[in-house]
């Protein structure tokens, strides 16, 4: 920045001395070690990339996370500050696929959570700086979610393990290899099982090692443990298909979707997949698909619905139960009761009348954790026909098989002091376990145990043993997400730390020697995947190409038969009334229920120390940096409580204090609170922040419900002040957000773009290219992945809780979320807003210095080391999207965030200049990749095409709501949507003329009366 | 070179207007009338000519204009003409505010210039002291003592008649 | 002179004089006939004795609100506007607050010394001096204000058109209010300056010929530049007085217009509108004439100079203040009016908001003081009440930094997106610099009125001079001994 | 006589304002910058008197922003079969034989706030030494462009057929508009 040449290169100065004191000797080397393995084989080990030094043009803190490899400033220090002197330090031994300053693109798996994504990730000198959706693969296609755009920078998190701890005390590998070896000699030998608790795992080659353990020891046993888990779902199944299974389902061919509390466009299971097939469904040009959505708090899924019903939890059961009395009267199934209904029985005759009507292409989902209630849904389903159509039983979801029961038996074993030695790898039950004091008291009677946590975690700070396990982008893998759907992960940087793969370890154990797991991995494929496909012949190049492309689907083993019917569903309704009729006597006034759902960001809380997704306001209540209590309107007037009053949520054992959050749409007997929040030991990001609020869970026949009942509420008297992004919710009757209906659409023939307004001014000559964008307000369902991507990709800075509560977050994209209709029942809609790159623009008629003009290609171009921060444009800015540098946010120990540190500075995008204090800063329509595609295209001597631009937003979006491209070329797709009748442009009225447009949401409501 | 003069100082205006005008009558040619404040019709009565210092003002005021809108126009429209939300290169509207401030500045700035310049007041300059009181309360009127045509005895008289307080012969360095 | 009928204490001259004079007596701005010797003492007196205890302290509590000021500019200059309580949504607030306000205060002076110049007014004689100076040490406070509001002022050079750079060459953008207002503030300041230093000689020449020796004679003969006091040099310099005053005058009607322009070229409901300028200028000579009379009020007992700043003064002031307090009014009216009667959506939210939103409580304390407070001072008792004028003055420079504390926040802090809403609330910071404003602008006056004359005493000798006071005294004897 | 010794020293004060600007505006500008390098290389040897393109070496220039500096293989390969040895070679053998990278100081460093891509401007034809200089005559490196805003854009106004000189600049956007091109804009440098 302009400031940075007479103040900067002291400070950068400074810090590089003490950092090449604290680091340079044994860590500077280890990161580029491997990397040098990773690209040009062994023997340029101990050397650096050549040329990267160059990228030390970049910004005083990009300098200083080369300082931090120490060489850039190593003579810096010494030879005074007022001409630095930069290094550059070449490799010794080149390398063909490796040239600095040019990115490497390798294709990987997400392990973000077990939907297990195939991405494309970006390396830059040796650095993963950059996540995107792989485009290839069938089922995710190139979207992500807003927690796999974050994965990148949980690789450079200083908290991680830099080595294996034994008691607590680094230690060295050998001796950790040695002590469990041991162990599981002597458990070996009879004195306990030893017992393997994991998450999910869909790894097929962690499966084998797994079953191998399996073999050689008689008395291993695995638990799949979810903190979030469809266990109910697998059993429910089991009984009325005899398959212990979640299915696979196909949004896209429903033509009506019923939702019973399933958050499957925020976190149900595989959201960027379900995003994607729904968004699809839905296209108001053809015949979009009817969603209702049953629920008690307010969600990303509900607020997208068509038609949206708040239910209390208990009437979940009940509101299945009486839409399976309707369909099973039309269906001609005697034998169900009359069932009171929980809700207006027109809402429901609504609701089944338009589920008989599309028979066999239509969807029920139910996020319930309850037998009953699944098996409810299960028998919806069978009856309307939709097994083996829209839910696909022989090819099933991997990406949930966590086992409730299996769990809490494991509790009770170790308790018992039956489990001899106990690995743990990736799960956190010390905190995310409903009874974790029951859980620590078991853990203690286990003479070993193990945890393959990359930090001290609530957990993994109770074991005796922990064995950092890799970053996925450190490390090879596979996924099955969807059965007969493979994706391979591979690392993009040699490991920052002493850490080692999981899978390596419990390879090692096994007594496997070399205990390697990429040759393990590599036999695992070709003789089981290879083995499986057609078409390549030998192992080598279908290996080469799978990896190339991360992904490998092979046909169905067995084919398809369909499931048997079975299960007595008479008895599941039957036991739901029962409750319903026992919980109705209990109930009263002042006793509430509580629904408790996976935060969008950091979902079960394992993402908790990443300041990106701490910082991403959640979708609905926008707020950051903690959790709250979404109560209702009227029940808050009725407790006279605003939003921040600390309340204290109890129920019969456990009780929590909570910030309340006054939310539209609410049930008003519900309080919804996020999990994943309130961790205590996880790093200096995520410490203590929210509230934890799995103790509160209830479990029911051994089933773990994210729900409570007779919850009592307690004023503190205390008030905290939420961290929200957005505080007026309304959009005061103007036209910001258009709509219009399904059947206005249809019918109207009319070309819906109406004429430019007249502008004062003779039009300019024109440059080469135009530039725009169009949001369909459609497709945008608010799940806030272009957000982060927009983060990770202009170097946009954290700021923190303190700083958001002054409403000075810096997120280039916002995502607007506005209500209309009554707040009990409200409509949402989600807006992207961000410069909209007006070509008449207000900000830079008064910018005193041009620091802001309008490029020949229509940009409205933001020159940093220009401005001199007089704030004027963004006063001026009727969208209110430019950002101010309020301080500096990088290498300012006032904001203890990624950029503070010199790890988490490595996520830096070199390509895009790190802003400093009193600049002002916004959306550049990532104009570092226009520059590069021209630059490309220019390399290849030919002409730009359409799609070989793609903004950070646009490509994160799994519901391609953004599009970009060059309004010159009258065929590009954006071009083309112009002439689309649902175009408009926000605030055109007032002259501005915008080169982002928006397309009209579109609203299909159901008719309940 | 030191000169000669004749100072008759006065306490009363009315007395030194008398003075000056009886003095002239009798042609002789004031050398200069020294007073604490600008006293009416005095000018009249001596006939010192209107000044003509607001030229300067207008002359300069013209250049100024002039430099504020070329200039302006130069950096705008002729040597790197930017697209600034859209609007004209040559937005004159917008160029006026300053080519006013500028004229102000430059025509006022001419003028005080002007006048010291012909007043020659400077820093340091050491100022004629034909009488005491001058700056305070007293009134001083100055005749130059020329020799060989300077009927010093009849001055001296007009001035008595005409009131005068002192009148007084002074070496002086004009 | 003898054109202007100016009534005293409410009665014609004619009336009071029990004179058979034919003509009318000329009126009467100084107390207790004082020989032109006698008020070269009375004013230089002051500059040439120790002051007194009430200057003390009033300077000891304005230097350490200086101190402040400068720690806390370091302070802001080391860590970034951040420790302001500015925010996304409000971009603006007490540092341009500050800004309009003192640059409003900048008004009065000139127009004391200039347009009433030009209109012959003589009251203006023992009050211009010390307005000047107030105009200047407020335009100082004033131009602060943009130089830290940018937080880096070691860029603020790029706001100048300057060459040789070495960007292409990159100029600035003519087209932005901002770039206006340097080249407005500074002229002003500049010719103020000037216009001030210009009416000072004669009297740093008497105060030369007055010093005893040493470095005060030194510094008093190099400012007063040789003045001799010649007539043919008075001639000229009157001339160049009114030259000046004529450019002076013109700059007090186009500063606040352009600052107004700030404003009123955006977009932004509550500051795009064609009436700011002349409702800008009416406010900072409002604003203006407040301060004046706040500052006058003081000195006149702290120096006591009661028989020169005579109670007539006062009224004076207090009708000029009254009538463009009625502008300002006016013009607040306008404002609610055009915003229903134009009927646009954005426009007419600002000013319900305006008006009922959580700001509101600025906008009625704004009303209060600008609008109801004024309309006392149609009552003479009101006119001639020393302390109730104090107080009324207070009130109006209260008000006035609450007016544009409404338009700039308020408009701000709820524009055209609601989900771009959001709240300013002030810092320690914040407040701290505008009291430290406060403390750089009374340091300077009140160094001013201990080393400088603070009244023109070759304009006073000018205007009692002429024997004229002789007649006119007799009007006095009748009258109230009013030199309180 | 007082008056016009005054004006004489206004007339200094002017001059000496005047050169104290263009001295401020020159900060920063490092022309003629060059280094000692920790293995003397003569540019004059290898690209002047043995006519090895730039590229050969700069192999990264290009396809990558950066031009790079050639790792010690390439310079390997010719001197393993060359027998001429001199101490800088042999510093070279050495820091090979012990896998010890050589730490060159650059020589044209841009400000932070600069994007500058060596492909795009080689791939456009732009000759390297329009902005090193005739590097094949020197024997140690040395900044002989002031790599100034002004400097660059000298170039870019002649790539978009914009006069270089103000005048003639000026005199023509009076005949026609000047039509905007990309190589003008800011953002084609700074983001």
């Amino acid at each position: 920045m302009s400031d940075s040449d007479s103040h900067g290169h002291y400070a950068s100065c400074k810090s590089a001395k003490e950092r090449l004191v604290q680091i340079q000797p044994q860590e500077a080397p280890a990161y580029w070690k491997s990397v040098a393995e990773l690209q040009n084989g062994p023997r340029s080990s101990g050397e650096f990339p050549g040329g990267l030094p160059a990228a030390g043009q970049s910004g005083t803190t990009r300098r200083d996370f080369l300082a931090l490899m120490g060489f850039t400033l190593a003579a810096a220090g010494l030879s005074g500050c007022r001409a630095p002197v930069q290094n550059a330090i070449p490799l010794l031994v080149g390398s063909d696929q490796f040239v600095p300053g040019v990115a490497n693109w390798y294709a990987t798996t997400c392990r973000g959570c077990a939907a297990s994504c195939s991405l494309l990730a970006k390396q830059r000198d040796g650095r993963p700086i950059k996540i995107e959706g792989n485009a290839e693969s069938s089922l995710f296609g190139g979207g992500t979610c807003a927690t796999g755009q974050a994965m990148v920078l949980s690789l450079y998190d200083d908290e991680r393990l830099r080595g294996p701890l034994w008691q607590g005390q680094p230690a060295g590998w050998e001796e950790l290899d040695r002590r469990v070896a041991e162990s599981v000699a002597t458990a070996k030998a009879g004195s306990g099982s030893i017992v393997l608790l994991s998450g999910t795992i869909n790894s097929p080659s962690t499966r084998a090692i797994i079953s191998e353990w399996r073999a050689s020891h008689p008395n291993f046993l695995h638990v799949e443990y979810d903190a979030t888990s469809l266990s109910a779902m697998r059993a429910a199944n089991q009984e009325s298909f005899g398959l212990a299974v979640v299915p696979h389902y196909a949004l896209d061919r429903a033509r009506v979707i019923v939702g019973l509390d399933a958050d499957f466009l925020g976190t149900w299971l595989s959201p960027v997949e379900f995003t994607r097939q729904y968004a699809n469904g839905r296209k108001p040009e053809d015949a979009p698909s009817l969603h209702i959505q049953f629920e008690s708090g307010m969600s990303v899924t509900g607020s997208n619905a068509d038609l949206r019903i708040a239910v209390a939890q208990s009437d979940l059961g009940p509101v299945a139960a009486a839409l399976l009395a309707r369909i099973a009267r039309r269906g001609g199934h005697a034998g169900i009761g009359p069932i009171e209904d929980p809700i207006d029985s027109r809402k429901l005759d609504a609701v089944a009348e338009q589920l008989w009507k599309h028979r066999g292409e239509s969807l029920v989902i139910s996020g319930c954790n309850d037998v009953t209630v699944q098996i409810v849904v299960n028998t919806l389903n069978v009856m309307l026909g939709n097994i083996g159509k829209i839910i696909d039983l022989t090819r099933p979801s991997l990406q949930r098989n966590g086992d409730d029961q299996a769990m809490s038996d494991l509790v009770e074993k170790m308790n018992r002091g039956e489990v001899h030695t106990l690995f743990m790898l990736g799960v956190n039950p010390a905190y995310d376990y409903h009874d974790p004091a029951r859980f620590l008291s078991g853990l203690e009677k286990v003479p070993l145990s193990v945890s393959f946590s990359d930090r001290r975690d609530e957990t993994s700070s109770h074991v005796h043993a922990v064995c950092p396990d890799h970053h996925f982008l450190e490390a090879w893998g596979d996924a099955e997400p969807v059965a007969t759907h493979f994706s391979l992960a591979q690392p993009l940087i040699a490991p920052l730390f002493g850490t080692r793969s999981a899978q390596e370890s419990l390879l090692k154990w096994l007594g496997h020697e070399p205990a390697d797991y990429y040759t393990y991995l590599r036999d695992y494929w070709q003789k089981n995947i290879f083995r499986r496909q057609r078409g390549v012949p030998d192992f080598q190049s279908f290996w080469d190409r799978s990896l190339q492309e991360g992904l490998v689907v092979l046909p169905l083993l067995h084919p398809a038969t369909e499931p048997r019917i079975q299960g007595n569903w008479r008895a599941a309704v039957h036991s739901i009334r029962e409750d319903q009729a026992k919980h109705r006597q209990a109930g009263s006034a002042d006793r509430y229920e509580l629904d408790l759902y996976e935060s969008v960001a950091l979902r079960d809380g394992r993402h908790a120390n990443n300041p990106w997704l701490q910082e991403l306001p959640d979708p609905i209540s926008k707020v950051t940096w903690g959790n709250c209590a979404a109560i209702a309107p009227a029940t808050a007037a009725k407790l006279k409580l605003t939003d921040g009053d600390v309340v204290r949520l109890r129920t019969v054992t456990q009780q929590i204090e909570v910030p309340i959050f006054i939310q539209p749409g609410q049930h008003a007997q519900t309080i919804s609170v996020a999990l994943g929040h309130g961790r205590n030991k996880v790093g200096r990001a995520g410490q203590n922040v929210g509230v934890n609020a799995y103790p509160l869970l209830r479990v029911k026949d051994g089933y773990r419900l994210l729900s409570a009942r007779e919850v009592t509420l307690e004023k503190t008297g205390r008030s905290e002040k939420l961290a929200t992004t957005q505080t007026h919710f309304s959009m005061e009757g103007r036209p910001i957000v258009l709509e219009t209906s399904l059947e206005e659409l249809h019918q109207s023939s009319e070309v819906g773009i109406e004429p430019a307004l007249p502008t004062l001014w003779a039009a300019r000559p024109e440059g080469e290219h135009a530039w725009g964008m169009a949001i369909d307000m459609n497709a945008c369902t608010g799940c806030s992945a272009c957000v982060v991507a927009c983060q990770a990709e202009n170097n946009v800075p954290v700021v923190g809780k303190d700083q958001i509560e002054r409403i000075r977050i810096m997120h280039w994209i916002r995502l607007d979320r506005y209500y209309s209709g009554p707040e009990e029942d409200p409509v949402a809609v989600h807006q992207p807003m961000m410069c909209q790159h007006c070509q008449n623009a207000p900000c830079e008629t008064v910018c005193p210095v041009l620091a802001t003009t309008t490029s020949s290609e229509g940009l409205n171009q933001q020159v940093y080391n220009r401005c001199i921060g007089t704030r004027y444009c963004a006063n001026n800015c009727p969208y209110k999207v430019r950002r101010f540098n309020w301080y500096n946010y990088t290498d300012n120990p006032q904001f203890d965030f990624n950029m503070e540190s010199p790890l988490g500075r490595m996520v830096l995008n070199p390509d895009v200049a790190v802003r400093s204090r009193g600049v002002m800063e916004k959306c550049s329509m990532c104009v570092q990749r226009i520059q590069l595609a021209k630059n490309v295209a220019l390399q290849g001597r030919r002409e730009l095409a359409d799609g070989d631009i793609q903004t950070a937003c646009q490509q994160a979006c799994p519901t391609q709501a953004i599009v970009f491209g060059d309004l010159k070329e009258p065929n590009s797709r954006v071009a083309q949507l112009q002439h689309s009748q649902r175009r408009y442009q926000v605030l055109d009225e007032l002259g501005t003329r915008p080169n982002v447009s928006y397309l009209k949401k579109v609203r299909n409501p159901v008719r309940t009366t | 070179m030191s000169d000669k003069f004749l100072v008759a100082t006065f306490t009363d205006t009315e007395a030194l207007l008398a003075a000056v005008r009886a003095v002239r009558q009798d042609s002789f040619r004031i050398y200069d009338v020294y007073a604490p404040y600008p006293v009416h019709d005095l000018d009249h009565a001596m006939g010192v000519k209107r000044s003509r210092l607001p030229w300067v003002t207008f002359v300069v005021g013209v250049l100024a204009l002039g430099f504020a809108l070329t200039f302006q126009f130069y950096t705008s429209v002729l040597d790197w003409p930017l697209n600034v939300g859209g609007k004209p290169d040559n937005s004159s509207l917008a160029f006026v505010p300053i080519c006013f401030e500028l004229t102000v500045l430059l025509s006022g700035l001419a003028t005080v210039a002007a006048l010291f310049l012909r007043a020659r007041l400077y820093p340091g300059k050491k100022a004629p002291k034909f009488a005491d009181d001058i700056t305070n309360d007293a009134f001083a009127l100055v005749l130059r003592w020329r020799e060989n045509d300077f009927d010093a005895l009849r001055a001296r008289r007009i001035l008595e008649q005409s009131g005068a307080d002192r009148i007084r012969e002074k070496e002086a360095s004009s | 002179m003898s054109s202007t009928v100016i009534r005293v204490n409410g009665k014609a001259p004619a009336e009071v004089s029990q004179h058979h004079v034919p003509m009318l007596p000329p009126p009467v701005w100084v107390d207790g006939s004082p020989s032109l010797r006698q008020i070269t003492d009375d004013i230089a007196r002051p500059l040439e004795m120790r002051p007194g205890k009430g200057w003390w302290i009033c300077f000891s509590i304005a230097f350490a609100a200086l101190l402040n000021l400068g720690g806390m500019v370091s302070y802001l200059f080391a860590k970034g506007i951040g420790i302001w309580g500015l925010n996304n949504s409000v971009g603006w607030a007490f540092d341009i607050t500050n800004f309009v306000f003192w640059v409003g205060i900048g008004h009065a002076g000139t127009l004391i010394s200039a347009i009433l110049l030009l209109f012959r007014q003589q009251w203006r004689t023992s009050i211009n001096r010390s307005a000047e100076a107030m105009t200047i040490f407020a335009v100082m406070c004033a131009g602060m204000f943009p130089a830290i509001h940018m937080g880096r002022p070691w860029d603020a050079f790029f706001i100048f058109p300057y060459f040789p750079n070495q960007r292409g060459p990159l100029w600035v953008n003519f087209r932005s209010p901002l770039v206006w207002d340097v080249f407005a503030i500074s002229t002003y300041l500049t010719i103020s300056l000037v216009f001030w230093y210009l009416g000072m000689i004669p009297d740093l020449a008497t105060l030369r010929d007055r010093a005893a020796g040493g470095i005060k004679k030194f510094v008093f003969h190099i400012l007063s530049l040789g003045w001799s006091g010649s007539q043919r040099t008075w001639s000229r310099y009157e001339i160049v007085s009114l030259v000046l005053a004529g450019l002076a005058t013109s700059l007090v009607l186009s500063v606040h217009s352009i600052v107004s322009m700030d404003f009123a070229t955006s977009l932004l409901p509550g500051w795009h509108t064609t009436i700011f300028p002349p409702y800008f200028v009416a406010g900072a000579i409002y604003s203006g004439f407040g301060m004046v009379l706040t500052l006058l009020i003081i000195t006149r007992y702290t120096m006591n100079l009661q028989n020169y700043i005579t109670l007539r003064h006062l009224d004076k002031m207090a009708k000029v203040t009254m009538l463009t307090g009625m502008i300002v009014s006016y013009a607040y009216l306008t404002e609610f009016f055009s915003a229903w009667y134009g009927g646009n959506l954005y426009e007419r939210y600002h000013f319900i908001n305006r008006a009922t939103g959580p700001y509101a409580w600025c906008f009625y304390l704004m009303v209060l003081c600008n609008v109801v407070t004024p309309q006392l001072l149609w009552f003479r008792k009101a006119r001639t009440s020393v302390v109730f004028l104090f107080a009324v003055s207070i009130l109006v420079n209260i008000g006035m930094w609450f007016e544009r504390f409404v338009i700039i926040v308020v408009s701000l802090h709820r524009a055209f997106l609601p989900s771009g809403w959001g709240m300013f609330y002030p810092t320690v910071f914040d407040v701290g610099i505008l009291v430290g404003s406060f403390g750089l602008f009374f340091t300077c006056f009140l160094l001013f009125i201990r080393f400088l004359p603070m009244i023109a005493m070759w304009e006073i000798k000018g205007v009692v001079g002429h024997g004229a006071h002789k007649m006119a005294l007799s009007s006095q004897e009748q009258e109230e001994p009013v030199s309180v | 006589m007082r008056v016009q010794l005054a004006l004489l020293a206004l007339l200094g004060a002017v001059l000496a304002a005047g050169a104290g600007a263009w001295q401020l505006s020159r900060i920063g500008i490092h022309q003629g910058y060059s280094p000692a390098q920790p293995i003397a290389f003569p540019h004059k040897v290898h690209a002047g008197d043995n006519q090895i393109p730039c590229l050969y070496c700069h192999f990264a220039a290009r396809t990558s922003r950066h031009a790079g500096i050639p790792p010690a293989s390439v310079c390997m390969n010719c001197h393993n079969v060359l027998e001429k040895q001199t101490v800088e070679i042999e510093k070279l053998k050495e820091a090979v034989d012990l896998a010890q990278p050589i730490r060159w100081v650059k020589v044209h460093n841009l400000p932070d706030f600069v994007y500058f891509n060596h492909s795009q401007h080689v791939q456009s034809g732009v000759a390297c030494q329009s902005c090193h200089g005739a590097v094949e005559k020197m024997d140690r490196v040395e900044q002989v462009s002031p790599l100034t805003m002004g400097w660059c854009l000298r170039c870019h106004r002649e790539h978009a057929k914009v006069p270089v000189n103000d005048f003639e600049r000026a005199a023509l956007s009076l005949k026609q508009k000047q039509k905007p091109t990309a190589g003008l804009d800011c953002a084609s440098c700074h983001y």
